[in-house]
């Protein structure tokens, strides 16, 4: 199939479902229309559009965990314990890593080494090899929505398979969940196979079904500039409009400076609904913020300190959920206890500031201009290339590294921006690469890290990067030289 | 000459971050660095090693299943010939936080001769490694 | 001898002194010489006024807790695991509550008492007890300079006993350590009695020896409207100064809501600074924030969220040092585990916050505006009240309820005026007994209130303020009714 | 007749806001109410208690010294000839976070009637009072 920004035909679809059902035996138990009988029974409550749009008519934030098990009574457990004792808001199903390479044979053996060894030996939940039925039992376990949160290139196969089993939102984009997640798979295909997952949420929507779509803010999580997500954020976004999508969710990673972290947040949703606008697609759009997702500290009370940081920050800048990080980030899966403690923290932060936002001030202004400014370079660039096709113009900006995402492993990537913060800890452009910005951008940045390098006493170069890279994890926002 | 270290991330696991500081960091330090990247097989890891004739293995696993994906590594070498390869591995090895003797005893016992806790920064990595080929 | 706020004559001081020194048999131990001596000879990082002034200089804030318990070697011990396992900037030596009554037979019972059992049955440091050699094997035995925190009406014994100790700063004052901590001691003895201290202070100043004083800034702790603190803050500090004070920290007790805690600081400082200029003083000015000191949420996970909340406040408002709450707050005396937890969460906040502040922005302005403007009405009451004297115009301020403080046990309180929490967690007037505000400022106020009342749908009124008195502790800061 | 109650924080505490509160939640609840404050002595309670002939003494204590200032006031109400008052005691009333059994026990033992955990509501006082008050 040609890669276009255009909605698939029906035609299209089901020619494709039927491979994509037959990728692993659960695939036969999906049936569409029952599944949105399905959802359509589930009580309102259970609804991931419905909820959000709630918090977002009364202005609140939302606290979601991740979390996911190898085996079904355990993760419902799990859940059911981030719902009563963590006050969770909604509910996540982490999969596990192979499924995401869809390596469901690794899967089995991970769910019988799990039940073997009597702990999970997956870093997810394995959803497709559980199929529809667990899923199910799962939505039914709870009083909360559920989303699948992954990392899965080629989620088709998944999705299809958590839609039917009632969950209400899934994570993910071509983009995000490729250039982050994956080495060596197109972004043509990942972009492709995002379309049908697209498709299939705009069509669950068109039987009257609500169904949310997450793209993949943070993307590598370390140190990526605010426009460079915001770009990705609005590319996907657009995507997923074309094929139907009616509710969407557009993230952002903290960064960690306050005014840069609120700048984001408003920039992106002031611009991704322009360029919804513009396009003339009809979108509910809300906004996810993610809690700092880079390196953490070992030490439990600083992370804390960490996770309430960008909990508040995510109040100030009125996003409608945040994802929670745990105490134990830096050290392994969480623990239900210390996954349920971070959610704690966060919501005791998030009621605290029930209605703050940061006010509008210059330094506000000048950042979202900012950010705006960027973004906008990069996306008109992108628009040229492709021609007026913007998944086209996605796959060659990736190629000409007109988009490029810090620190990714994908060979997709070209890999040449490098990032570092500012004085003040805003992330800001140390090498551009062949990200398309106006001069003045550009020499603006480098005045920023001309700054910083000169109270350091030192040069603006790759050393400042890895600093940064460790510094939250060592206790401090930038990386400033040791002896100092 | 420098000595050639191949460095990679097993497995299904895609964490490059750590993976790209560790290979500034060890090429800093002195070595050649044969960095094969993230979501490397076993058979990668061992590919590598033959064909630039290294003298070890760095291997880093994040995401959780690295007992699972580790396993039978050294078997594997032995039977492609790298005898006496220099086994080490590091990162967030197991899933969650777990006592740590007991994993580096598991680890060890798969013929690894380094194993390390997770946050180990790279001069740790870099001191064994000096110390164990004798540079 | 006739309250007056004129600096003590030699001969007065000396008088005093000797009763003073008598009044338990540790006293003799005192010898001012010797004192100043002994501490110009301590090393520079062991002075208080010192490490603040460096703090406000390179515009960070420092992180220091509370703690002390009823045995010198414990005491070390708790105090040294702060400064290494939690990273404490400053160190603090909290006194217990008998001596704060100078109950000093009672601390004996304590003392001994504590010895048995092997665990502390003081809720502080015995330091009139223990003495002036004790006090400096403390000081010897950490690395950061000490403070005494206290709580004491009558503070002179105490005060003589840990500057000739070593430690460099004395918390407390006329107003603030009698109104909130006792009962019937009158205004009139402990301002004179806070002349004393503040005289001490200032003879140390005269030898070349730098002594900070702290006025206790959150009072009651409890909804405490900042122009109500910062009047009491200002108060004290003018009437230090009069004593030949120079280094001088103003604190205030973190209310929640970020626009006017950060207010709240500006304003204190910039008046402050306007009345010490005014009367001709010369005064080095700091500020202290309190992380929230009402009532506490039990869950320890929640008392992170609340810490961390505290701490980003006080790094956004720029106060020099943060007073730091512990996990365990709702429940005890904290071990020194929990004690580190709560330093260590601070300093991860403020190291991730160094350097950001809240920018100006139309609300702040008008927020400290607002406060001025309430601080302004009280003041200029109190000097015409006093006819020009300031100590005498605040003993009578607090007769005729032109000063009270909310929630104040004492009977030298009017107690007539009620605080509660407008739509945005910021503290206000429900009732201004008879604080004089301008009908403007009146009226502002009460719009506030009138606007969170219909929102809940009742009336404004004592319920308002009992739900705000339990909300942080029930995870939130608005105490709403718990069916809307 | 509404049955009165004796209502202070007891010892070197000053801690006023619970008390307040305590005092208002009370008098809602039909009580009547006498607060002696904080900063109360023993006999304070015990005064106030003949005085008025109340009912039941609940005693606050915040502060951590609550074990030391406690002590003894049962065999002094006996000694006043307060035979059978009832005896609540309630607040943070040891030094730091202790397990809740032993400190019960201990204040059991010193004889009061009923004991409470940091953060108790007044509503559980309010219901226990009408059940041993027999309202
Ligand atoms: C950034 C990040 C991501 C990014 C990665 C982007 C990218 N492509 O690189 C994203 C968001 C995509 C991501 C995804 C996932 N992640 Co992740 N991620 C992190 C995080 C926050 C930081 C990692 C990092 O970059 N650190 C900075 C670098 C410099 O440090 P480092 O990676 O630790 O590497 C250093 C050391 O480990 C050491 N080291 C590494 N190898 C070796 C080897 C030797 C011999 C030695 C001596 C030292 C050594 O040296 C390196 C350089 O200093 C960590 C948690 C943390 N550490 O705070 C979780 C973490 C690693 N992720 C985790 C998981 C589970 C996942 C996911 C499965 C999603 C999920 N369930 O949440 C997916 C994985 C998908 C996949 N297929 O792999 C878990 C692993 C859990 C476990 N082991 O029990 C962690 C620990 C978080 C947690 N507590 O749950 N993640
Ligand atoms: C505000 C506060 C202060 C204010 C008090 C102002 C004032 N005059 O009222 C100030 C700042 C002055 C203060 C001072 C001190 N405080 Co203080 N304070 C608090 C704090 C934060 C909140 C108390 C409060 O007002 N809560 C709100 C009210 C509504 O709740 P409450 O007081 O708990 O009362 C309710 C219940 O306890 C219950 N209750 C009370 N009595 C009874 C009796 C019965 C029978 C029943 C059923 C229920 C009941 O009902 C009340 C109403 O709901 C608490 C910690 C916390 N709770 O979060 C510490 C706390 C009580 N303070 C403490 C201490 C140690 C002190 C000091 C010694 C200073 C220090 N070392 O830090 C001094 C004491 C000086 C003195 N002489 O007493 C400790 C006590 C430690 C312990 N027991 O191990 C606490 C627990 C903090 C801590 N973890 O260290 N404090």
């Amino acid at each position: 199939m040609e890669l276009k920004n255009k909605k698939w035909t029906e035609e299209e679809f089901l020619k494709m479902r039927k491979e994509v059902l037959t990728q692993w035996p659960t695939g036969k138990d999906v049936d569409f229309k029952e599944a949105t009988d399905y959802i359509k029974a589930l009580p309102e409550h259970k609804n991931f559009a419905k909820k959000l749009r709630k918090a977002s008519q009364e202005g609140i934030t939302l606290a979601q965990p991740r979390a996911g098990v190898a085996l079904v009574d355990e993760h419902i457990k799990l859940l059911s314990y981030l719902e009563k004792e963590g006050g969770a808001d909604l509910l996540p199903n982490t999969i596990d890593s192979y499924t995401r390479q869809n390596r469901y044979h690794e899967c089995e053996v991970g769910i019988k080494e799990s039940v073997k060894e009597n702990r999970s030996m997956l870093n997810g939940f394995p959803a497709v090899n559980h199929g529809v039925k667990n899923c199910r039992r799962v939505v039914e376990s709870v009083n909360l929505p559920l989303q699948a949160r992954h990392g899965t290139p080629d989620s088709r196969l998944l999705s299809e398979i958590i839609h039917a089993g009632g969950w209400t939102s899934n994570e993910g984009g071509g983009i995000s969940y490729n250039i982050p997640y994956a080495k060596s798979v197109s972004l043509e295909k990942t972009i492709l196979d995002w379309q049908y997952c697209d498709r299939l949420a705009g069509m669950y929507e068109e039987m009257g079904v609500e169904i949310n779509r997450e793209p993949f803010g943070p993307l590598t999580g370390t140190l990526v500039p605010p426009s460079i997500s915001n770009v990705v954020a609005i590319v996907e976004g657009l995507l997923a409009a074309e094929q139907g999508v009616k509710n969407i969710t557009l993230g952002y990673g903290q960064c960690g400076n306050l005014v840069q972290d609120v700048a984001a947040i408003r920039a992106l949703v002031e611009q991704a609904g322009e360029y919804f606008k513009f396009y003339g697609y009809n979108i509910e759009l809300t906004t996810v913020f993610h809690q700092w997702m880079g390196g953490f500290p070992a030490d439990e009370s600083k992370a804390f300190g960490v996770i309430s940081w960008g909990a508040a920050t995510a109040a100030l800048a009125g996003a409608t959920k945040v994802i929670v990080k745990t105490p134990h980030e830096a050290v392994g899966i969480p623990t239900m206890e210390a996954n349920a403690q971070g959610i704690k923290a966060t919501k005791q932060t998030l009621n605290l500031l029930k209605g703050q936002r940061l006010p509008m001030s210059k330094e506000l202004e000048a950042e979202i201009q900012l950010i705006k400014a960027e973004t906008k370079c990069i996306l008109d660039k992108v628009f040229e290339i492709g021609k007026g096709d913007l998944s086209v113009g996605a796959v060659k900006a990736f190629q000409t590294g007109i988009m490029d995402i810090p620190f990714a492993p994908s060979n997709y990537n070209a890999g040449k921006i490098l990032p570092a913060r500012d004085n003040n800890g805003a992330v800001r452009f140390l090498e551009f690469g062949n990200i398309p910005m106006s001069q003045e951008i550009k020499d603006f940045n480098r005045q920023l890290l001309e700054e910083r390098a000169n109270l350091e006493g030192r040069k603006v170069g790759f050393q400042m990067v890895v600093d940064d890279i460790y510094a939250v994890g060592k206790g401090t926002l930038v990386g400033r030289p040791e002896h100092k | 000459m420098k000595k050639k270290i191949v460095l990679g991330v097993i497995g299904a696991d895609c964490h490059a971050v750590g993976n790209k500081v560790l290979d500034f960091a060890l090429t800093e330090a002195g070595f050649e660095v044969v960095n094969i990247g993230v979501l490397s097989s076993q058979e990668d890891f061992i590919n590598a090693a033959i064909e630039t004739d290294a003298s070890a293995i760095i291997v880093s696993s994040l995401y959780g299943h690295g007992e699972i994906d580790c396993r039978g590594l050294r078997e594997k070498c032995e039977e492609a010939g790298l005898k006496d390869i220099l086994l080490y591995a590091g990162g967030n090895l197991v899933v969650g936080k777990q006592d740590w003797e007991p994993v580096r005893k598991r680890f060890q016992e798969m013929g690894f001769d380094r194993v390390y806790p997770p946050g180990t920064p790279p001069e740790v990595d870099i001191e064994h490694l000096k110390e164990d080929l004798k540079i």
